[in-house]
């Protein structure tokens, strides 16, 4: 049994609104990195579809181009909340907020 | 360079049947961005090798050399695009016309002008080490790269190599801890906006069946296309990419955060590089892909370019932090690039390359000001202590009042001729309410451009109502209003309360000495480079106010290769 | 020798220019010689002009030159020229007889004045601008003139600006005459627009007199009634009368010169000059002469209750001003012009005489301290007396004549007006006499305590020679005044003078001689009524009678009062509320208003920026969600 | 028609360097005051110079732009041309700049910082100068909103108490109704193009475009916006008070008797010749604010204590004649608007001087406060009383030429409006007078007393404003004559394009009302 693109394409739909929500939801800093990966795979399978149904091999190459990206933002991400949490010990978004106004 | 290495280490395995076809690579046309990466990963060996107190002299020396070779190599391109026309290469991936390198040459002037700024600024809070320019050199290569870029996957790696570089620049300051919060936001909200962009260039990708711009723009003008929902969905979703980049309200909200947490050349980097590399994208996008369908897109800028004017201003009167104001105040910046792309016409692009490139040099200088009066730590920028500055330092306060006196628009600096190209682009679209909006806000935004202005120029705090001594001598009973004929409902004293309350809210006369607890601000040392940066940029500022022209004609040339309907 | 006129101002504005060069420097009694000298000049060249004009035929007795233009732009040339004929000759040489007395009178009553120089500045512009209102060839240059004396009033009355009651009496003059300049302005314009020209005569299309058929009708009329507004306020006539009594705070010479002589008279001239004008609107005519009858009647009564030597003349000038009026209302200029030239005389002659009293008594203006001044004041007595039966109206002086004539000419127009004249003929008389007694007749009263506890008064002296000079040669021209126009005689008198200038429009009193005897008796009874009662009433020691000086007459019939309450506070309210409520409250404070609602919008949206990441992603994701939800709907419909 | 010397631009130039010259004489340790007052008042004795022997060398009866010089300024691209021009319109508001800057200079040296102080000033009459002469929009509209950076400077660096909040409003004020302005200049310039394909924003050609109705009406108000902000009329009048009496004494002269002018003349030069249609229907208007402006101004003057917001609201009220004039659209209204604006920029500065003095010597000008200065100071007082009598119009001296003429004019096309303005020339009186009672009449108290009379330097300073307030007063032929062929032109121009005619008495006089029955 073969699925239409249509499917496919639900489900990176699907996944990225759940990544987006997540994020919006989530208190944790590195549960709000997931979402954002999840976010980015998410793109990632519209890509490989996309690619599928148009036969054309560059959308596939595109998703390399992604995960390298994801996997910088990452690092940097995961580096940067090292910093801040050697100074507050915690990991909880919603503590950071002395800039406002 | 690398591909001689390659090709040398090759023959055996050739034949005939298995060769893989690379696409011919013209270097010219990329030779600025690969000079600054090149030049990044040279300057970080080179660095190593020097002792520690040399380290930043060194880089800044480095940063210089590299970013003017690019703008040398800029030159030589403008000189090739004029003589054998605007062409795109490697395999249409990326665009060699004048609007690219209109583009490179402004990043490159930026990076020349931060890393000047920068170099007083380690020395005095004591990094030493090369990566601070490292990763600024790299973050402008990233901009540079979506300037030149023809494909919409090259934008998104643009995209990307400018914003991790900054998330790092902007945790740069350790000590500070406003600087790790700021990037920890800056990291998670960049992230959000990417992951939406590439989504959309997914969708774009499959509504029109390639990432490439020219071809996207073949695909729209032959068919078409009746439900184009998939595309407009990308469009809509890339648009957010684009607007959270360019701090379009309401994706603005990282801002003014972002901007005062980070340290202050950082903050002045970002906001000139960032945003033009980012502008640079979103002009090449729409109007030369998506020129068919301007209608669908224009109305969403004239939203953005109206919330963005009047959100900015407005805000930024209530700011007592000169970053946070000045972050409102590139905020009501890019309303007014907006403005420019809201025209859609070629008058529109060149428009509002010349307000990147004039607003470039007034938002580096004016962070470089504050760099140098934000002390030790980087953490004195609260309003009250520039009360008097004129007095204290008068070439410094007369650079800063410049600069921020052309923010506002004030006649015969690049900020009026960049207020006034963009206003007549859109005007000229047939957008005049926007264009009254604009102006309005702009009127808005003098308030606090001339607040601090004021407070420069104001003498001794009139905290106990007797006058400063600059302006009149002898001895002075204060001259208030004779109550003379009175009627119960408007005495003199009721009705000028509001007004007496007004001066002294604009003097601050109320609050005493910032909470630094530092009795009477001291004079400040300037940097002899930040001092050079700051005089480049206000003469940039002036010169080209009085004489617009050259600056003009060149916005004018910097022609985008395909404009789309 | 026509065309020696235009020296004429030259002289005063030459002694002008000498004394604010040099004024200060020359001092005290040169300074005031200069002054008299320059008007002397004046009165040469006027009497000069007089010869030349008389041994011209009485047809064109008539000399227009311009000699340059002041401006033009587009249809309005302005020229400065002069327009010399019996009229303004007449005009001219009792202004600049007057003038040249008084000024002499005032070196000696000015002596020992701190700015003596100041006065004489004063005085020689005023008498430019005089001769320069007169003679002016156009509606402007007249304008000049008039707004010039108006200028130099002001200066005169407030001449002693450290008492607050002169510096505030010399401002209410300006303002009362700059009301009525408002309407000689829009008289002026009125005019220009229907003929296109302001000279009277002569020029393209000649001049207003030669374009009339173009103001007939109403314009005609609302030109008439705005000049006469003008009059008013120059005049002192009912609606803007009640600055002359205040005027009275300057210097006495001031009085005498401006108050009684020659300004209060510019509106009569313009009056008479315009006369082609009114002859062409009998309503104007109409109005003109019921408010000259009714102020003269007016000012009589108020005269009557009058404590202030001073001020009793004032009055008096406004009555017999009233008196002119009626005559210009009834078709008589030459008998206006009549009266005008003699009341110059007996009018100046008794202000100086009250000023001679008033200096004989250390500067006492109140005739309840007065009394047996013919004692020791000889000389100012004989005068005063010559001045004040001839105002009164006995034969054979000038006032008789002059009166007689205008009641004659009201008679055969308006039979209610003449009669109110009569009426005011006896208050004449009466006040008149009343005044005569109680400052030289009865018992000395300078030698007791004052009604308010001021000590005792010197005794009376004679004022010196210079003083008494003028009062003798005035009195002369009071006494021989009549014999300008006796009705007899027709030919050469001031009838035949002055009958070419108003050649349309003069009516002709058709009275047979028994006619004109009868009304000459009438007038003799009622001027010898007024004084015998006059002496009746007044001659006992007793010199306080409430009754007969009821408060309703002192306070000017609640006139000040009235304009004070109708104008005067309101319009101090408005402006108040103007200035602090309007302007501060609701014109700033929109202002002010805007300028904080944008400053309140900032605080609110400032608040939105929480600091919390998840706001900030919020904001992201619904800008998303809008955009995705705008574009899409665009598919819907397109 | 263009001429060898290029004046106007040596006009626009001289002050300009010589501001720059001043600031960076600054910046090294050696330089002594005088030297720099002495530099202020060179360079703006030289612009006076050449400012006269420009008016010699302008032909006499020639309406149309004289010593026009035409260079390019930004390049095709945005089609901006420095192109400067100066007609009978133009050339006495250049005059009365250059009279009034030198004695601002020469008073100025007593101030604190003077070199700054002069510096400002040469800068601000650069920006006034460029503003009357240029005949671009664009180069107009840069002039215009310069000179807000220099008046503010001067306002809030040597102003009183309130000066940074008269400062901040004076400027925003403005910069808001420029705003409009430059909106209005763009959209004009745009419609021009569309219609001729080239991009210009130069007043001659832009002259020629043809707009709709509708169209013209909303340029019209915007361009208006701005100019009624700056004059002030009416209902933007409230900056006023707070700006010249905060301001320093030569700055109130600067504010009142010259930038003022620059809104009535850009009414005169930009709104009746790009947009005659929407000037004739807009007339009544316009007219009723400026009326309500002159009875409005003289009222609220009538309950000041303050000498200084006095003055201020008297020149509100002849600012309201200035704006009669101009919308009366007649020969005379026009000629008188033009002599008023000279006239007014003469008067109010003198005023604003006596004041001045009055201040350095007594430290305030409420009316309340001063008494009997007459007999203490005597010329100051004379000073003043000819200043009083030539604002309150009386002839012989120049305040009444020009209110003759514009009621004359106003008469002829709008006769009621005339009539209750002839009311707001008597209220003018009363509050005049009644300052001058209040200030210089009267017994002087113990203070009054040490009121020393008028340095020679002061008198040096008035008796410019003084000989020329009598001079226009007693011979105003000569500078009519010169405005005459300009105005005639302009009311041409607007006739011709509306076809609406003045009555025939306004050109031709008493031929004209021969011709009718």
């Amino acid at each position: 049994m073969s699925l239409s693109a249509g499917w496919y394409l639900g489900l990176a739909a699907l996944v990225f609104s759940i990544g987006a929500i997540g994020l919006l939801v989530r208190r944790n800093v590195l549960i709000m990195f997931m979402c954002i990966e999840l976010m980015l795979n998410a793109a990632n399978l519209t890509f490989v579809t996309f690619a599928r149904v148009l036969n054309d091999i560059g959308g596939q190459a595109i998703v390399f181009f992604v995960l390298v990206v994801a996997a910088a933002e990452v690092v940097v991400g995961l580096g940067i909340v090292v910093t801040n949490f050697r100074r507050r010990s915690t990991t909880v978004a919603d503590d950071l907020h002395s800039l406002k106004g | 360079m690398i591909g001689a290495l390659l090709a040398a280490s090759a023959p055996t395995v050739s034949s005939a049947a298995d060769r893989i076809p690379i696409p011919s690579i013209r270097y010219l046309s990329i030779m600025p961005p690969i000079i600054m990466i090149g030049g990044a990963v040279l300057l970080l060996g080179l660095a190593s090798l020097v002792s520690r107190p040399l380290r930043v002299r060194v880089s800044t020396i480095g940063s210089v050399i590299i970013s003017g070779s690019a703008l040398g190599v800029a030159i030589w391109q403008w000189t090739d695009v004029q003589s054998h026309g605007a062409h795109t290469y490697i395999a249409h991936a990326v665009v060699m016309d004048g609007f690219s390198v209109l583009v490179t040459m402004l990043i490159a002037i930026a990076m020349l002008l931060t890393a000047l700024v920068a170099d007083g600024y380690l020395t005095r809070e004591g990094i030493s080490g090369a990566e601070f320019h490292v990763l600024a050199l790299v973050s402008a290569a990233g901009a540079m790269l979506m300037g030149l870029a023809n494909d919409l996957i090259i934008i998104f790696l643009g995209l990307e190599i400018l914003s991790i570089a900054l998330y790092v620049l902007t945790a740069f300051n350790h000590r500070r801890a406003a600087s790790g919060e700021a990037a920890l936001k800056y990291f998670i909200l960049g992230g959000f906006s990417s992951a939406i962009f590439v989504y959309g260039i997914a969708l774009t990708y499959g509504a029109t069946g390639s990432t490439n711009l020219t071809q996207i723009a073949d695909y729209l003008s032959k068919n078409v296309v009746l439900t184009n929902g998939l595309l407009l969905a990308g469009l809509a979703l890339m648009l957010v990419g684009f607007a959270f980049k360019v701090a379009a309200v309401p994706f603005h909200m990282w801002t003014p955060d972002v901007y005062e947490g980070a340290p202050t050349p950082v903050t002045g980097f970002m906001a000139a590089v960032a945003k033009a590399g980012a502008f640079a994208a979103l002009l090449r996008v729409l109007f030369s892909s998506l020129g068919v369908i301007t209608s669908d897109w224009q109305p969403i800028v004239y939203a953005l370019a109206v919330l963005s004017l009047v959100l900015g201003a407005v805000v930024a009167l209530r700011q007592r932090d000169v970053k946070r104001m000045l972050a409102y105040s590139s905020i009501n910046h890019a309303g007014f690039i907006l403005l420019g792309v809201e025209a859609g016409t070629s008058r529109g692009v060149s428009a509002s390359l010349y307000y990147l490139f004039a607003y470039m040099f007034m938002t580096i200088g004016s962070f470089a000001i504050v760099t140098v009066l934000g002390r030790e730590g980087d953490s004195d920028h609260d309003l009250t202590r520039y009360r008097g500055l004129a007095q204290r330092q008068p070439l410094l306060a007369l650079c800063f009042a410049v600069l921020l006196l052309a923010q506002a628009g004030v006649p015969f600096t690049t900020g009026l001729w960049a207020k006034l190209e963009v206003v007549l682009a859109t005007v000229s679209a047939g957008a005049v309410p926007l264009g009254v909006i604009a102006m309005v806000s702009a009127a808005v935004a003098a308030f606090f451009y001339l607040r601090v202005a004021v407070l420069m120029y104001a003498s001794k705090p009139e905290v106990t109502g007797e006058t400063g001594e600059s302006g009149d001598e002898g001895a002075r009973p204060p001259a208030c209003p004779d109550p003379g004929a009175q009627i119960g409902w408007a005495t003199p004293q009721a009705a000028s309360g509001t007004v007496t309350t007004l001066n002294a809210e604009l003097l601050l006369a109320g609050e005493e000495a910032a909470p630094s607890g530092e009795a009477e601000p001291t004079v400040v040392r300037v940097p002899a480079l930040t001092g050079v940066s700051i005089g480049l940029c206000v003469a940039a500022t002036v010169v080209f106010g009085i004489i617009p022209a050259p600056l003009v004609d060149f916005a004018n040339r910097a022609t985008l290769l395909f404009l789309g309907h | 020798m026509l065309h020696v006129a235009y020296l004429m101002p030259l002289f005063p504005l030459a002694g002008f220019l000498v004394l604010v060069a040099a004024g200060r420097r020359i001092g005290d009694p040169v300074a005031g010689w200069i002054g008299t000298l320059a008007v002397a000049a004046a009165f040469v060249v006027a009497c000069l002009t007089l010869g030349g004009l008389l041994n011209q035929p009485d047809a064109h007795r008539l000399f227009v030159h311009d000699y340059f233009t002041w401006f033009h732009v587009g249809g309005l040339n302005v020229p400065v020229g002069i327009l010399v004929d019996p009229l303004s000759v007449t005009m001219v040489m009792f202004i600049t007889g007057v003038s040249m007395v008084i000024h002499l009178y005032s070196i000696a009553y000015m002596k020992g004045d701190p700015d003596y120089p100041k006065f004489f500045i004063y005085m020689n512009l005023f008498v430019f601008s005089m001769l320069v209102l007169v003679l002016a060839n156009n509606l402007l240059l007249t304008f000049v003139g008039w707004e010039g004396v108006g200028v130099c009033s002001y200066w005169l009355v407030s001449f002693w600006f450290h008492r607050d009651s002169a510096a505030s009496a010399g401002k209410k003059a300006f303002i009362y005459n700059r009301i009525g300049d408002a309407g000689f302005l829009l008289a002026i314009f009125l005019i220009f627009e229907k003929t296109g020209t302001v000279q009277y005569t002569g020029g393209p299309g000649g001049g207003i007199f030669g374009q009339l058929h173009h103001l007939g009708g109403g314009t005609g009329t609302a030109a008439v009634l705005l000049l006469f507004l003008a009059a008013t306020g120059k005049s002192a006539q009912i609606p803007l009368f009640n600055w002359l009594p205040d005027a009275m705070e300057g210097p006495t010479p001031v009085s005498a010169l401006i108050h009684a002589a020659t300004m209060v008279t510019a509106g009569v001239y313009l009056l008479c000059r315009m006369n082609h004008l009114l002859a062409l609107t009998h309503a104007g005519m109409e109005v003109i002469a019921i408010i000259g009858g009714v102020t003269a009647f007016v000012a009589a009564t108020i005269a009557c209750a009058q404590q202030d030597i001073k001020k009793v003349l004032a009055f008096s000038t406004i009555s017999q001003i009233g008196y002119m009026i009626l005559a210009v209302g009834s078709g008589a200029y030459v008998a206006a012009i009549f009266l005008m030239v003699s009341h110059a005389f007996f009018k100046g002659l008794l202000f100086l005489g009250a000023g001679s009293a008033i200096h004989g008594l250390d500067n006492e203006q109140d005739l309840k301290r007065m009394g047996a001044l013919r004692k020791t004041m000889q000389w100012t007595t004989i005068t005063f007396t010559v001045g004040w039966l001839a105002i009164a109206g006995i034969p054979p002086l000038a006032g008789f004549w002059s009166k007689g004539d205008v009641l004659d000419n009201v008679y055969s127009h308006y039979k209610v007006l003449w009669f109110l004249g009569l009426i005011t003929a006896v208050l004449t008389a009466y006040y008149m006499t009343r005044l005569q007694v109680l400052a030289f007749g009865g018992e000395p009263r300078w030698d007791k305590i004052g009604p308010h506890g001021e000590p005792p008064l010197h005794a009376p002296h004679e004022s010196p020679w210079v003083m008494r000079l003028p009062l003798v040669i005035l009195a002369v021209a009071a006494f021989f005044g009549g014999l300008l126009d006796l009705p007899w005689i027709h030919h050469d008198s001031f009838e035949g003078w002055l009958g070419p200038v108003f050649a349309g429009s003069l009516y002709n009193d058709h009275l047979h001689a028994g006619g004109e005897w009868a009304l000459a008796l009438t007038d003799l009874a009622a001027a010898l009524i007024g004084v015998i009662v006059g002496f009746a009433l007044w001659r006992g020691a007793q010199v306080d009678k409430p009754q007969l000086e009821p408060q309703f007459l002192q306070r000017v019939w609640y006139w000040d009062d009235f304009y004070d309450a109708l104008i005067g506070r309101p319009s101090q309210k408005l402006a108040t509320f103007c200035a602090w409520v309007v302007d501060v409250r609701i014109i700033d404070g929109a202002v002010n208003g805007m300028a904080s609602v944008v400053r309140a919008t900032g605080s609110a949206t400032r608040k939105l920026q929480s600091g919390y990441v998840r706001n900030y992603a919020l904001g992201i994701a619904v800008g998303m969600a809008a955009l995705i939800v705008f574009l899409l709907s665009r598919t819907w419909w397109s | 028609m263009t001429h060898s010397v290029p004046f106007l631009t040596l006009l626009i130039l001289l002050p300009a360097a010589g501001a720059l010259g001043l600031a960076l004489l600054g910046f090294d340790r050696r330089f002594n005051k005088e030297l720099a007052d002495a530099l202020g008042i060179l360079v703006s004795l030289a612009t006076l110079v050449i400012a006269v022997v420009a008016l010699v060398t302008m032909k006499e009866h020639f309406g149309g732009y004289q010593l026009v010089s035409n260079h390019t300024y930004t390049g095709e691209a945005l089609g901006v041309r420095w192109f400067l021009g100066v007609d009978g319109i133009s050339i006495f508001l250049v005059l009365l700049t250059v009279v009034l800057f030198p004695i601002v200079l020469l008073l100025g040296q007593s101030k604190t910082n003077s070199r700054a102080y002069a510096a400002w000033m040469l800068l601000l009459e650069a920006a006034v100068l460029g503003s009357f002469l240029s005949l671009d929009l664009i180069v107009f509209f840069l002039f215009f909103e310069l000179t807000l950076v220099p008046s503010y400077f001067i306002i809030a660096g040597w102003g009183h108490e309130r000066r940074a909040y008269a400062a901040v409003k004076f400027f925003l004020y403005t910069f808001l109704g420029s705003a409009f302005l430059l909106v209005g200049i763009l959209a004009l310039a745009f419609i021009h193009q569309s219609q001729t394909h080239v991009l210009t924003f130069s007043l001659t050609a832009l002259e020629h475009t043809h707009l709709s109705s509708s169209t013209e009406i909303l340029l019209f108000l915007a361009f208006t916006s701005a100019f009624a902000i700056k004059a002030p009329l009416f209902p933007f009048h409230t900056w006023s008070p707070d700006a010249y009496t905060e301001a320093p004494a030569g700055g109130s002269v600067v504010l009142s008797g010259v930038l003022a002018k620059l809104g009535t003349y850009g009414i005169i030069r930009f709104d009746l010749n790009l947009f005659p249609h929407a000037t004739r229907t807009l007339a009544p208007l316009i007219l009723t604010l400026a009326v309500i402006g002159i009875i409005y101004g003289a009222i609220v003057a009538c309950a000041q204590r303050d000498m200084k917001r006095l003055v201020t609201y008297s020149s509100l009220a002849q600012i309201g004649f200035i704006a009669l004039g101009t919308f009366a659209l007649s020969t005379q209204g026009l000629s008188g608007a033009v002599l008023l604006m000279l006239n007014h920029g003469l008067i109010v500065g003198g005023l604003f001087f006596v004041i001045g003095f009055i201040y350095e010597r007594r430290g305030t000008w409420q009316t309340g406060e001063l008494r009997g200065l007459q007999k203490v100071a005597p010329v100051m007082a004379g000073v003043f009383t000819v200043l009083m009598m030539a604002s309150i119009g009386v002839p012989g001296l120049n305040g009444f030429v020009s209110e003759f003429l514009v009621l004359v004019g106003t008469f002829l096309t709008h006769r009621w409006w005339a009539v209750v303005a002839v009311i707001g020339v008597i209220v003018a009186a009363i509050y005049l007078l009644w300052a001058y009672q209040q200030v210089f009449h009267g017994v002087p108290k113990p203070e009054d007393e040490k009121t020393r009379d008028l340095s020679w330097m002061e008198r040096v300073a008035v008796a410019p404003l003084i000989i020329l307030i009598v001079f226009l007063g007693v011979f105003p032929k000569p500078v009519l004559d010169r405005i005459d062929p300009s105005v005639n032109e302009l009311v041409a121009h607007v006739e011709k394009a509306t076809g609406h005619y003045q009555p025939a008495v306004a050109t031709r006089g008493p031929a004209a009302a021969e011709g009718r029955p």
